[in-house]
């Protein structure tokens, strides 16, 4: 059990899901600041979820989330999100219609918008030659790196990331799992990445767990050897 | 107390005893089915109190026949649905023995089949497109025929050989051109345009854009009360048209608060506040000395619901009795003198009247210009006599 | 209590308000006579507006216009052909084949495949206004403002109208009380609450809407109708867009869909206006519209069911409603199954299908064919198109090329009640159930293309095919068919839904991750009665699962779809021998699976991965 | 021609400022606020009362406007705050609320006709044409507004957020925008929007109870067939609206004021998403 009070999130005994369906059941899960951590497991195992039930978009049927040791359990989104959380959905995660510009602004509360830019810059600085461009326009892998590069600009403590490499080039997942890094290294962002790309997941997290059918079926480090085996097992056939 | 005190103390209180006397005794209702709500409760104050200040002054002369006459006013919604309500109420309800009413047309039509089955005498005094014929009813307020004369003649005088006619798409409006229009191609002149709007238009764009086109020498409008004229009125103003402009629907008082929008309409009417004649001072000096402030402005659809009153008075009394039967033909024997002139129901059912053509000042007020001595209905209800 | 204790029940009321009716005139003053005969046509036309928006949930602004509908055609023959026995006939024919003609433009615009609530009102909306303008303009021929007056009608005394409209009220309430009590009538709840999975139970839900349109456009031209011949006159505003909406405030007020409410609401109102507003004009106006808002917003179920609930809460002597449905089921015998033949060929045939979005494609290129008895797993990971490819199996509208072929019948770009007809059943993924209808009556409602249901009398059993009764029986809902659906839990839900869809007796059965969420009691249940179908059945299963052991244990095929198209299309084997599938699902487009062998980050990544950590579990 | 062409931009221009506000509102919350013809007519009244306290015309729009947000503000709260989740229900309550103002304003303003003092009367002259001055005006104020609610909507971190709310509102949640704010404030901007409007049109019309009401149906169906961008709604207004004008001119004024609704009605049948881009 965790003693870490501080835990920079920490999830209680969390069940939740939708219209009667309990997807997520008694999860739980605490991360330490500046922690990466890899929720892996197949589709429909309640990764995504988990993620909107941290977020407040889901009704939590029990349990508790705190961040930081403060309780949110019962927080709508837009307050959960305002007390430093990123939270970068799998899918609509973008204002198609919006340029990139207004897509990070929107995103970055802080007053100082040029300090945000120069986060962008070191991650993902081909984005600023295309701030005026229509977020729609951008290809599937710029999308990915301007969802990554907007959570990261927002100087959030927290990043919540739902699937960020699915149907992505590897090139563009290895700059993505470089970015990630960099940015933990620079600004001690803990995250909680929801996974299925196992080889990303183990290469930029500290420790992994793995979801099946909605609870908490294994966890351990990625340092271990056999961290990739032990996840593959519950992953495929 | 002094005598003269205790003495004028005794008269007030007889006074008091002969009114409650007559109270007591059996009384002669008058229904009064009015647009206290909709589109006439512009009018419907001044309607009420001009039959207050009759009955009052029946009243204070010993009622009809030495029954005390007493008021039963209900709201018609200005429309049907509401006069249907209204006459129920009237009629079933409240017993009345007679009917005077100033409204639309809908409503009077919605009422007339309840007025037959409650077979009572009914005086209608809201001027109207005509043709509308009843056993039971009379009518004391005019009619095309009487309306359009003196505003084309004048027109004819000032050299205007083309005109345009404005209407709203409504009973009245379409009955009141289409008469004007046969009046003017009788006359000489040539009608170089007719349109209608929607009875609730606020926007006149299209219509004016043809009238700038044809660029007629006189227009002559029949719209909607209220809005519809007013909207009409400005927005010709704003499109700076400057030609004859006879206005068929606009009564004194909307003229007077369209301000120097008015200004140069022309009106023909039957009653202006400043028709000089002894009738018509003494009767605004009564109705400023009963209501003081509150005074209504006495106008084109009140003043004959006041006259209609006094006619169903003259009438019962002429009877003898308040039984329809013997009432209804008496009201088209009688005459009264109101501040409109003598004025009497003697021509199928409807009245000649005294018709005037004014012009409004920029202070608001109408001038009238010249005057047309018992102007008469035409052929009206020809199957009743 | 038995069908005919029920109905008998109905129709003693009906009759006691029948001889309510009857007594009127001589308790009631002429006064109130006169007021409450017009009071009672209006209240028969609030009950069409209830039965249009409270049951189907079409809220509707025009019924106004049939009322004048009705009116005018009275007026206009007796005005301009004056009044006789024949052209009362004429009359009333105009009357009603005019309402019939409008409503079913209105309807033909208004309830088109996948119109929106919204624009059905809207189009309600627009039908008043014209209506009004064309009596307007209508001249001498309709009499414009001042409307029709003067012409001869029917000629009764003021009871007999009384009479008449009363028993016209009483009548037209019982049938439309019968009818949204009877199985047809639950129909229209079904649609108002899921209009979409009544399409895929087979059922031509615009068609229903028109036909419901029609009938209350017919009774409100009646009541028009009678209207005229009492009133003996007939205005624009009777057609108007003010009385359309005052039809609605009623309504709102009484309480909709509970029939007896907007009734008392329009008698109540209607009456009491009538009294109030002579005195206060405007205040009475006020109030109504304070009153109305509060319902709206306060009491949206309208004030008879509040009136009824304060008893019941106080004493409890109102027993609540009764526990619906005391149905039998029962196997439905072979001799009367009437699911399609099993046309020649294979059940199911998919060419070359695909589906773009503007320049997104979801689907390209997909050939298979499925044969009967043969269950087909669809895997592959989020985003694949294993949904899309269901949907547009099912609804021939959905696909952007391609041709699909079900019982040897191409489905061409028929809508899903068409696609259900060739013999599709489509289970979607979130458990798609009529929520307040109680199990029975959604089994009932999804056999409804089957077995036509009664317009007046509740069915006591309801015969289900084998399979149905199968899985009702193996998951226990037949012990549940009184509860509502929203009280079931999810893996009831979902074999609920599954049993519907089985009611139809499909040839081909689309299933859309059948077992999210469930528990593993309930996949295994689920597991078996699939391969029950399938081997005995002979049914051709379509799966949709991300559970591979669970496909493993019943599917004999797998197909695999990765960014919408089949890698691979073969038995279980060769999917977990295949390492593109591996692929596939441990990551997109990387090669190697155990992290050994993982990306080139990996020598980083552990610099970066600290050491010992505790993880909670 | 001249003549026409003006009527039909001036017309467009009445309908945009008049349409505008219900739009916001649509656009954000996705429910017609059919109070929108009784706030018109709280503006109309607002009108009145600036020029009868001898206040510059001018100052009417902006007072006008202030009513309005006021009486939004209310609303929103109390009424329909409750019914997001019930958009048909909203129809019916903020229709409920256009009687209650209609009638409380006749309580106390009578049902007379009033008239507001114009801030501008005579005609100007336009290629030859003389013109209405005051619905010249009414093109250059129309076009103000859409250019500051764009300005508004583009520029400021309001705008960013509203718009954000319109395009997918758990995504602007996700990101730490409050919903029910942007709403809030959306209602009461078109609230305020509605009663400028109210004063905009008085000097064309008078000010009477149900001055609004005819304004009501056209706006509504322009914001149907626009959906939720003001750009379309100006394309709507030039189409629907100089239909009307012509229909009115060839044919006949009273098909002219079915023209909006009708045309409105059957494009959405032919196309559901109106004037608006897929």
């Amino acid at each position: 059990m965790s003693t870490m009070l501080e835990a920079a999130l920490n999830v209680r005994g969390l069940s939740s899901g939708y219209a009667g369906a309990v997807v997520v059941r008694e999860v739980n899960l605490s991360i330490a600041p500046g922690e990466i951590l890899a929720v892996l497991g197949k589709n429909g195992m309640g990764k995504s979820t988990l993620l909107k039930a941290v977020m407040g978009f889901l009704p939590k049927m029990s349990g508790s989330v705190s961040l930081g040791g403060s309780e949110v359990t019962r927080l709508s989104p837009h307050r959960v999100a305002r007390l430093g959380v990123g939270y970068v959905a799998q899918e609509k995660a973008l204002f198609q219609d919006m340029t990139v510009e207004e897509n990070l602004r929107l995103a970055v509360r802080r007053p100082d918008f040029e300090a945000a830019l120069a986060e962008v810059e070191a991650s993902f600085p081909f984005l600023l030659q295309r701030l005026k461009q229509r977020a729609g326009t951008l290809s599937g892998g710029e999308q990915k790196m301007l969802l990554m590069a907007r959570s990261l600009a927002t100087g959030a403590k927290l990043l919540l990331v739902d699937e960020i490499t699915e149907g992505l080039q590897p090139s563009v997942i290895d700059r993505l799992a470089g970015v990630i890094r960099s940015a933990r290294e620079r600004h001690g962002t803990t995250m909680l990445l929801v996974e299925q790309h196992l080889p990303f997941a183990l290469a930029v997290a500290d420790c992994w767990a793995v979801l099946d059918r909605g609870e908490v079926a294994e966890t351990g480090m990625a340092s271990e050897p056999d961290a990739g085996r032990r996840v593959l097992k519950h992953m495929s056939v | 107390m002094s005598r003269i005190a205790s003495l004028t103390v005794g008269v007030f209180t007889l006074g008091l005893l002969a009114g409650s006397a007559l109270a007591a005794g059996d009384t002669i209702t008058i229904g009064i089915p009015v647009g206290l709500s909709g589109a006439n409760s512009v009018v419907a104050p001044s309607v009420v109190q001009a039959s207050e200040l009759a009955v009052d002054e029946i009243n204070a002369k010993g009622g009809i026949l030495g029954k005390k006459v007493v008021l039963e006013v209900a709201d018609d919604a200005s429309g049907a649905a509401g006069a249907q309500k209204a006459y129920d109420l009237l009629i079933f309800k409240k017993k009345v023995d007679a009917i005077v009413a100033m409204e639309t047309s809908a409503a009077r039509n919605a009422g007339l089949p309840i007025v037959n089955r409650g077979k009572i005498p009914y005086i209608y005094t809201s001027f109207y497109e005509g043709r509308s014929c009843n056993p039971y009813m009379y009518i004391n307020a005019w009619v095309p025929e009487q309306q359009v004369a003196p505003i084309v003649d004048y027109f004819n005088k000032q050299g205007a050989k083309t005109f345009f006619l404005i209407g709203s798409d409504y009973a009245f409006g379409r009955g009141m051109l289409a008469f004007t229009k046969e009046y003017i191609e009788k006359n000489g002149g040539k009608v170089v345009g007719d349109e209608y709007a929607p009875m609730d238009a606020t926007d006149w764009t299209a219509v004016l854009a043809k009238v700038k086109a044809v660029n007629p020498d006189a227009i002559i409008t029949s719209t909607a009360g209220g809005a519809p004229n007013v909207t009409l009125t400005k927005q010709l103003r704003a499109a700076g048209i400057k030609v004859l402009y006879g206005n068929l629907a606009v009564d004194e008082g909307t003229a007077r608060s369209m301000g120097a929008d008015a200004e140069g309409i022309y009106i023909a009417g039957s009653y202006f506040t400043n028709i000089d004649t002894p009738a018509n001072k003494s009767f605004l000096a009564a109705v400023e000395k009963k209501f003081g402030n509150d005074l209504k402005t006495p106008n084109e659809l009140s003043v004959p619901q006041y006259e209609a009153i006094l006619a169903y008075k003259a009438a019962v009394e002429k009877a003898g009795t308040t039984e329809a039967v013997k009432v209804v033909p008496a009201l088209a024997e009688v005459s009264v003198e109101g501040p409109r002139g003598t004025i009497a129901m003697s021509k199928q059912r409807h009245a000649p009247l005294t018709m005037y053509l004014g012009q409004v000042k920029a202070d608001g007020s109408v001038s009238i210009i010249s005057s047309f001595k018992d102007v008469d209905p035409g052929e009206q209800c020809p199957k009743l006599k | 209590m038995t069908e005919a204790r029920r109905l008998s029940l109905i129709l003693l009321v009906a009759l006691a308000a029948l001889v309510a009716v009857a007594v009127g005139p001589f308790l009631l003053d002429t006064y109130s006579v006169n007021v409450l005969t017009r009071s009672l046509l209006y209240a028969a036309v609030a009950l069409t507006v209830d039965l249009l928006w409270g049951f189907l949930g079409i809220l509707t602004f025009g019924q106004s216009v049939f009322f004048a509908c009705g009116a005018y055609a009275a007026g206009l023959v007796f005005t301009h052909m004056d009044f006789s026995g024949s052209n009362a006939l004429v009359a009333l024919g105009l009357g009603v084949g005019g309402a019939l003609l409008t409503a079913a433009i209105v309807g033909w615009l208004a309830f088109w495949h996948g119109a929106s609530a919204l624009y059905a009102s809207v189009i309600t909306l627009v039908l008043p206004i014209v209506a009004t303008q064309l009596l307007y303009s209508g001249g001498t021929f309709t009499g414009s403002s001042s409307g029709l007056s003067g012409f001869t009608s029917f000629d009764l005394s003021v009871e007999a109208w009384f009479w008449l409209a009363g028993s016209f009220l009483v009548v037209v309430t019982t049938l439309a009380f019968v009818f949204v009590k009877s199985d047809a009538g639950r129909l229209l709840v079904a649609i108002r609450e899921n209009e979409q999975r009544c399409k895929y139970l087979g059922l031509d839900t615009s068609r229903l809407k028109i036909v419901v349109y029609l009938v209350c456009a017919v009774v409100a031209a009646l009541a028009g109708y009678l209207y005229a011949g009492y009133a003996m006159v007939v205005a624009p505003e009777l057609a108007s867009f003010v009385f359309g909406t005052e039809l609605v405030i009623w309504t709102a007020l009484g309480g909709r869909g509970t029939l007896l409410g907007p009734v008392f609401g329009a008698l109540i109102v209607d009456y009491e206006s009538a009294q109030l507003s002579g005195s206060y004009p405007f205040v009475w106006q006020l109030i109504i519209g304070v009153v109305f808002v509060l319902v709206i917003v306060a009491f949206p179920r309208g004030l008879l069911p509040v009136v009824f609930d304060i008893p019941r809460r106080l004493l409890g002597w109102l027993r609540p409603r009764a526990a619906r449905a005391a149905v039998t089921l029962s196997t439905l015998d072979l001799a009367e199954t009437q699911g399609v033949e099993p046309g020649n060929g294979p059940a199911l045939a998919v060419s070359g299908v695909a589906k773009r979005f503007g320049s997104l494609t979801v689907l390209d290129a997909i050939d298979f064919e499925a044969r009967a008895g043969e269950l087909v797993s669809l895997v592959g990971p989020n985003g694949a198109g294993k949904t899309t490819l269901m949907r547009c199996i099912a609804d021939g509208a959905e696909r952007s090329a391609g041709a699909i072929v079900v019982n040897g019948y191409d489905i061409g770009r028929k809508p899903p009640e068409a696609c259900v007809a060739l013999g599709v059943g489509r289970k979607f993924q979130m458990a798609n159930v009529f929520e307040t209808l109680t199990v029975a009556e959604c089994l009932q409602i999804a056999r409804a293309r089957h077995a036509r249901p009664s317009l007046w009398r509740r069915a006591r059993d309801l015969p289900l095919p084998k399979a149905a009764m199968h899985v009702i029986a193996t998951t226990g809902l037949d012990r549940q068919l009184a509860t509502p659906a929203h009280l079931l839990s999810h893996g009831m839900k979902q074999a609920l839904e599954l049993s519907m869809v089985l009611a139809l007796e499909p040839r081909v059965l689309l299933l859309d991750e059948p077992t999210a969420g469930l528990t593993k009691t309930e996949r295994m249940q689920i597991g078996s009665i699939l391969i029950d179908l399938t081997r005995k059945q002979g049914l051709c299963v379509l799966l949709v699962e991300h559970d591979l052991d669970f496909v493993r244990e019943i599917s004999s095929r797998v197909i695999v779809l990765h960014q919408g198209r089949i890698v691979l299309d073969g038995s279980v084997e060769d999917v977990v021998a295949s390492e593109l599938v591996k692929q596939v699902y441990a990551g997109s487009g990387h090669a190697g699976i155990a992290h050994e062998t993982a990306s080139p980050d990996r020598g980083s990544a552990e610099a970066v991965s600290s050491a010992k950590r505790e993880m909670p579990v | 021609m001249i003549a026409q062409t003006l009527d039909i931009v001036t017309t467009a221009a009445i309908l945009y400022a008049v349409a505008t506000g219900l739009l916001l509102v649509f656009g954000v919350m996705k429910i017609i606020n059919f109070a929108h013809g009784g706030l018109m007519t709280l503006g109309g009244y607002a009108a009145l009362i600036t020029t009868q306290a001898g206040l510059n015309p001018w100052l009417a729009i902006p007072i006008a406007a202030l009513f309005g947000a006021v009486a939004g503000m209310a609303i929103e709260r109390l009424v329909v705050r409750p019914l997001y989740t019930r958009p048909l229900d909203a129809i019916l309550a903020t229709w409920g609320l256009s009687i209650i103002i209609g009638q409380l304003i006749t309580i106390l303003f009578g049902r007379g006709v009033h008239f507001a003092q114009s801030p501008l009367s005579g005609t100007l002259d336009v290629l030859g044409e003389s013109y209405s001055a005051y619905r010249l005006a009414l093109v250059g104020i129309a076009a103000a507004l859409g250019i500051g609610l764009t300005a508004l909507l583009q520029g400021t971190r309001l705008g960013l957020e509203t718009r954000a709310v319109i395009m997918n509102e758990d995504l602007a949640r996700g990101l730490g925008i409050n919903s029910g704010l942007v709403r809030f404030a959306t209602f009461t901007l078109g609230s305020a929007l509605a009663g400028a409007a109210g004063a905009l049109i008085t000097p064309l019309s008078s000010v009477d109870p149900a001055m609004g009401v005819p304004w009501l149906v056209s706006a509504f169906m322009l914001v149907l067939v626009s959906g939720a961008s003001l750009l379309s709604l100006l394309a709507a207004c030039i189409v629907l609206g100089g239909a009307q004008v012509l229909v009115a001119t060839h044919f006949s004024p009273v098909l002219g004021g079915l023209t909006i609704a009708v045309l409105a009605a059957i494009i959405l049948r032919v196309r559901p998403q109106g004037f608006a881009r897929d």
